[in-house]
């Protein structure tokens, strides 16, 4: 295996976006051992409320248990491999397999075989040919699966994560409310590999100058000529990157000294900002003197490998799948509070979807820088091109209590959280 | 000309209007003129373009995600419309930049609802098919097929259009984005 | 208004009558009103989807399997249409539970004979084109392009189909299953 | 009847003639009727498929490569559209032998331009969308989905194609050969 | 290479569906091997007349030659490749190369060279140069060849499935009459692997769960409501497969002590039933106390690798293409007694066409099933799950006279056949 | 490596047009060691133009600098990939990356790095970022370029191949003028391996026949009925080839005794007529008792790997750029002395189009022969049949002054020349 990661020299081989054998083994390697976003419990608030969702290229089943629990069974029978569920969502007592009607509980537990006395005899092991289930955390409501059954569980592999990923959860009051995520997901093949979305959330903060068209039209959540992220909190000093995890958040070194101050950004919507103001109002109560997690932490990251996540304006996670080595399909989820009024929501929902997806003014063009560099990158001469990650190389520094583990990317602009992400990759490619 | 054809007469000029509204607003996409294309719709236009669930037969009322909350392609007011169109005028909208071909093409136009019952028609509700293809820099290509509805109101002697919903008859998105207009 | 356009008139007010006959019948499809798509034909109506051969230059006519004996992708009647429609309705036909997406597309509609020549007409023999996107849970997708042939008979106002055939334009046919309507 | 209506309706009768004829010539192409085909050209027709480029979007009026010299796809005259028919008919023509299958469909006509302003029409321009489909051997498939610009002259009860452009939307053109007629 | 075959634990792995390499070693050790079906003389009645077939991936062009023999030519220029033949069917004295022009007569031999004389100076052996011309075989109307020239015969590798075979080909009413083809092929392609179609044909009735919309809509020949196979005849006590050649009948096992009786279904149409009622007057004539081979050894079976049959309700032949790891080019000949009467053909013919091929209502969810759980067995995790294989497993006896050399599945639903299925494909995968 | 190409025998694999491995080694000795053909200077006649072009698979840019030099530059960003010009054609001073906003130079150098100063802390090393510059050679108007720095210069490269490739742009009077490019350049994919249109361009003339149906309808520039190369000039009486390089022409050795006579063909066209007419007397003083080089060397050939070129009726260039190995996408450009007047320019315009091209009535033929050739040449028994080239084997002689180092055919028609293209291909995969 050769080293497609210069650490030192901050270059990445071209080939890794590429190779089909690198991304046979990339699913091996990393989407068969690292935990994956698997949605919210609130796509499934009652038992039986499944929710059809993926790991890498594979569809699993989250779904709730009679005993309340959230599940992340593979959706593929132990006979035949049918697909056993071909709804994206529902509710079921069981799910029944179209081939030969094998059954399996919301457990995943094989529960019926027709002629199971007869045809087999009764000898069919059935414990053994349940679905198979993936070991899952449900970290307040965020569900998450892996099929790493002897792996670090969900909080060794977020380790000093959390704070992060937790700060996305955060309820806008500060105060104990729940996040819910908007009906439906957005689930769209973009040709590119699945590494740029990962690299592009861990901290790409150069490609701004890509967005010049979003900023000179104004789609920010002030209303026309607004700017896309909005125009509250403050811009972090520099980005956070785990090394043994290859996570990392696009801020999370805070100026110490700013004082908390309204974090929010002016809304158009009369509604909107009241509610944001009243939020605030209820903020300085619950946290006096604290900022938000969201406007510490910075605005998104990445969850390595693949799952995207922005705090704040908007507030959304899209998980990249990998689809072939130059295909990903992506998938995007819309959080809101959950006794965010419904006016809100609405007012809401629309910047978010002016933002985000496939039909988003800013991703739009992340996808075609994307996708245009993913093929560029193909050629037999272009393929003997590193990409260069200098940014900034060097000159990362440890991070500070309370966040361990870390590296500081040394200034807001700078390829040191993407060399993390692609040091990451190789650790666990080289295994 | 007899009362029934009379009335046929009518009912077909109607269709004729819309029909001919319709090609007239595809030529102007095809021909990229968008601030054109921009001044069909209505001040307080709604453009909306759903996800669509894979649901069993019996929960078909479920397929079709047109919730005020729900996840959508497009939610789209003329303001976001107009902030789509001036976007790809900058010229550095990179996702169409160069611009895409296209060929946007409406068939099967129909009058499903229309007021007044009699005399000329103030508003009509119409549903299309309309198949919309999409090329772009060498080889990339995109086809779009889908149900298209929407609603007209009069604007002196042609249409504007005040409610466009599209269903793309996709679950997933088999595109990389959606720069362009149904 | 002279003769010429009022003969003119006739024969469009024929074709318009066709035309949102045939959209009307793609718009139940889409819906997936099925029962009610099936009202719509003939109880003596045949419904014919012939295989199409390669053939010489010289040889065309052989290139439509059109012979009563010849294999055929349908070769239905309305008793057979309505047994493909009931067990779509089962909701465990699993090859189209979850049920796919579609958009039937019908252009190009000829009206190529008609019956009596002069007066109401009772029978009408049309060409068209059509064209029907399949959409299936995530990524399936099939493209059907081709020709259709009806023959209509008038039913009260309007009219009711009596045969069909469909000219897909494939030979190997380039789908798994057929278990769309055209 | 109404002034107006009197006026939509000469305006609808137009059209309707332009869309039959049109879809009369579709019918042609689609039965391999090509020497029929061919004769619905003017004696000086001139048919162009032009390059389209990939321009920046201030440079649009550079995309459709137009020019008199500009390498194109196709820069045919009546003449030359003949030779196409007669090598097709020749039954040696390897690249549509066995013949391709075909279905031709047209959308969106508009007339953009008639001559004289009133009174019967002598010429017009038109605008519309094509769809062509073809199917060859066993697995070929060519879709091409474009633009066409016609410009008709009176002849007798119908017309003639004096002048065609046709838009296809292509850069890099995705097919390997262009045998069939747009 | 592994194994992917477990015999003893009834277990086969998912890579065999799905994996590109043994895909390509199943077309060099399986279809260049064994003997393929190709069509049926009564497509050829006429010296020169000619039907484009396939063997596994190739064109090859079966045509009846001026002394009368069927043969098979692989269609495909010895000069540089083109295929020689673009129709589907037809009479023809030679075929001659759109290329070059090289030409080949009815038994492929190269009988024209132009500019031989000049430009080859005379010196082309064209001798050598003929199209590849397969082994082949004419068992009474029913054309079958292989690559395989020092093979087994026809005869060896049938062994004692013949009679199965020959069964199809059995007149209604027991006669010398012949079998034809109706006019025409169904060709489709499926987004499956083509071995499940012969894991189907050779035995699985476990299946007849996927079927439940078709009986409640009710296809058969006796008209609506009736069953799709029709209700005639009777079921078979066990399957019978055949370990060295892998071929099987999902039937074999006759009640000994049944009686012949009217074997047919009710048909709806009066012309059909008088028709059938006629010949059983005949056949009990023919062939005094005896049961129609169709009725005692089965409905139907696999002729390995991909030769599936239908002896009765409906009576077809249906020959499973490999096109890729996941796809399969389906073709599906319907078959008719030469001497039935027009009425007759016509009424079974619609039968046929609403049972099977891409428009048959039964056909329809087989091959939904067999293409996603073709889907949902490519990931990396469900890779690692074999099928499970073990219904019946060890309940199989061996055959008894007049089959020899089988083994009976032990009960009408089993997957002991299945099993011999996969053990005969491990074995020449082996090799 | 086996051996593809059995020179002795006159065979040649099948492999080679349709396997994806031998296909990956074409691109790394093939196509990064030769020179391959850009473009035409008349593309860019202005400081800042540019013209996209590919070499092999990969996307480059043919852009004239401020010092009037055409440069060649791989149009793939070397920060991240992204292409940094997707235009066809233009003028700029800059190619400013759409990803980062990275932008280079006219001669490839980066120029400009957003936030050098902090971001990168002044640190990249920007002379070694710029865009990848291929060596180039413009001879004459003619632009060539390849990725081999070490290997042997555009005229080593051609050799005597040079006077052949000149014969293009001569003057139609012999004169000085230059040649053009008309606007525009027809580009399109056809499903067949590359090597096909090579071989056909080095020295296929027995596919005539393919051609019969052209020649039915007559589409030659002497108008209908006329033959379709037109009818002036003499043939020559044998094709030439360049074993060392591969190269070759389909003419080149010429009747010595021939005398100059009128060189072109018949033109319907009056005023195409007359002036050619008159570059003939000009010519007869230009070059007193000589035949145009185009005359005698041949009316085309082919320039390894993939350079196509027709000197005369038509008189266009195609590069056959490959695409994967069953894909090929065509370049097409079509040549016309510069001083030629407008309606001349305008007739000959509408004859190349009737013959060339994915519209033109010869070409079509050609593409549909390639592609099914390719086609069924990939199934697994016909993989194992070597196409035959024993065409002239052996009857080719050495030739002579003034052409040194190539083999004459022996006959107008012979495969020799095609050996001498498949020699060449295998001397590079075997190195
Ligand atoms: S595949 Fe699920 S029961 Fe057989
Ligand atoms: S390929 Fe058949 S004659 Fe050359
Ligand atoms: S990829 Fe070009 S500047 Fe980053
Ligand atoms: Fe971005
Ligand atoms: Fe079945
Ligand atoms: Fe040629």
């Amino acid at each position: 295996m050769p080293k497609y990661v210069d650490r030192e020299r901050g270059l990445v081989s071209r080939e890794i976006f590429v190779d089909e054998e690198i991304y046979r083994l990339e699913q091996e390697r990393i989407f068969c051992t690292q935990w994956l976003f698997i949605g919210h419990g609130s796509q499934i608030p009652q038992p039986g409320d499944f929710f059809a969702s993926r790991m890498g290229e594979e569809n699993v089943i989250l779904v709730r248990g009679k005993d309340g629990q959230a599940r992340v069974l593979l959706n593929s029978c132990r006979h035949r491999g049918m697909k056993v569920c071909r709804y994206d969502e529902g509710n079921t007592p069981i799910f029944t397999c179209p081939y030969h009607g094998w059954s399996y509980g919301l457990n995943g537990d094989l529960v019926g075989v027709p002629r199971f006395k007869d045809a087999y005899h009764g000898e069919l092991d059935r414990a053994q040919y349940g679905l198979l289930e993936a070991r899952v955390c449900d970290h307040r409501g965020m569900i998450w699966a892996t099929w790493n059954f002897d792996g670090p569980d969900f909080y060794e592999f977020m380790g000093d994560m959390l704070q992060f990923h937790d700060s996305m959860l955060e309820p806008t009051d500060g105060g104990d409310g729940e996040m819910e995520a908007l009906p439906g997901v957005q689930k769209w093949v973009v040709p590119c590999n699945w590494k740029f979305p990962g690299e592009n959330s861990i901290g790409d903060h150069y490609h701004a100058v890509s967005h010049v068209s979003v900023e000179l039209v104004g789609i920010g959540p002030g209303g026309r000529g607004s700017t896309r992220h909005g125009d509250g909190g403050y811009r972090p000093l520099a980005m956070t990157a785990f090394p043994d995890t290859g996570h990392g958040s696009r801020g999370g070194k805070a100026n110490p000294d700013a004082v908390p101050r309204y974090p929010f950004p002016a809304f158009s919507d009369p509604a909107t900002e009241a509610w944001h103001r009243a939020a605030w109002e209820r903020h300085t109560k619950n946290r006096p003197g604290e900022r938000p997690a969201w406007d510490r932490l910075g605005n998104g990251g990445n969850i390595f490998p693949n799952m995207n996540y922005h705090t704040r304006w908007p507030r959304t996670i899209m998980v990249a799948h990998p689809a072939g080595p130059t295909t990903t399909e992506m998938w995007r989820w819309f959080l809101v509070d959950k006794d965010m009024p419904y006016e809100v929501k609405q007012f809401v929902r629309a910047y978010f979807l002016r933002y985000s997806g496939p039909g988003g003014l800013t991703e739009q063009d992340d996808m075609e820088n994307w996708s245009y560099a993913t093929i560029a990158s193909k050629g037999a001469m272009a393929r003997k091109l590193p990409y260069n990650l200098q940014q900034g190389l060097g000159h990362a520094v440890d991070s500070e209590a309370p966040i361990a583990g870390a590296r500081y990317s040394g200034g807001f602009i700078s390829e040191s959280s993407a060399m993390v992400f692609y040091n990451r990759w190789q650790d666990l490619i080289d295994r | 000309m007899t009362a029934t054809s009379e009335d046929q007469l009518e009912r077909l000029l109607l269709r004729e209007s819309v029909s001919e509204f319709f090609a007239a607003e595809y030529d102007l996409l095809d021909r990229r003129e968008l601030s054109e294309w921009l001044a069909l719709f209505a001040d307080d236009a709604v453009y909306t373009v759903p996800l669509q669930r894979n649901v069993k037969y019996d929960h078909l009322e479920r397929e079709n995600a047109l919730g005020p909350l729900d996840t959508a392609w497009f939610a789209d007011t003329k303001d976001t419309l107009s902030q789509r169109v001036e976007q790809i005028q900058t010229g550095v909208h990179w996702a169409e930049e160069p611009v895409s071909r296209s060929a946007h093409l409406v068939t099967n136009v129909r009058i499903v609802e229309r007021s007044p019952e009699h005399g000329p028609a103030q508003t009509v509700s119409t549903r299309c098919r309309i198949l919309v293809y999409r090329n772009r820099l060498e080889r990339e290509v995109d086809l779009f097929v889908g149900v298209r509805e929407d609603k007209l109101r009069r604007r002196d002697a042609t249409w504007e259009i005040v409610e466009r919903t599209v269903f793309l008859e996709q679950n997933v998105l088999l595109a990389k984005n959606l720069t362009l207009f149904f």
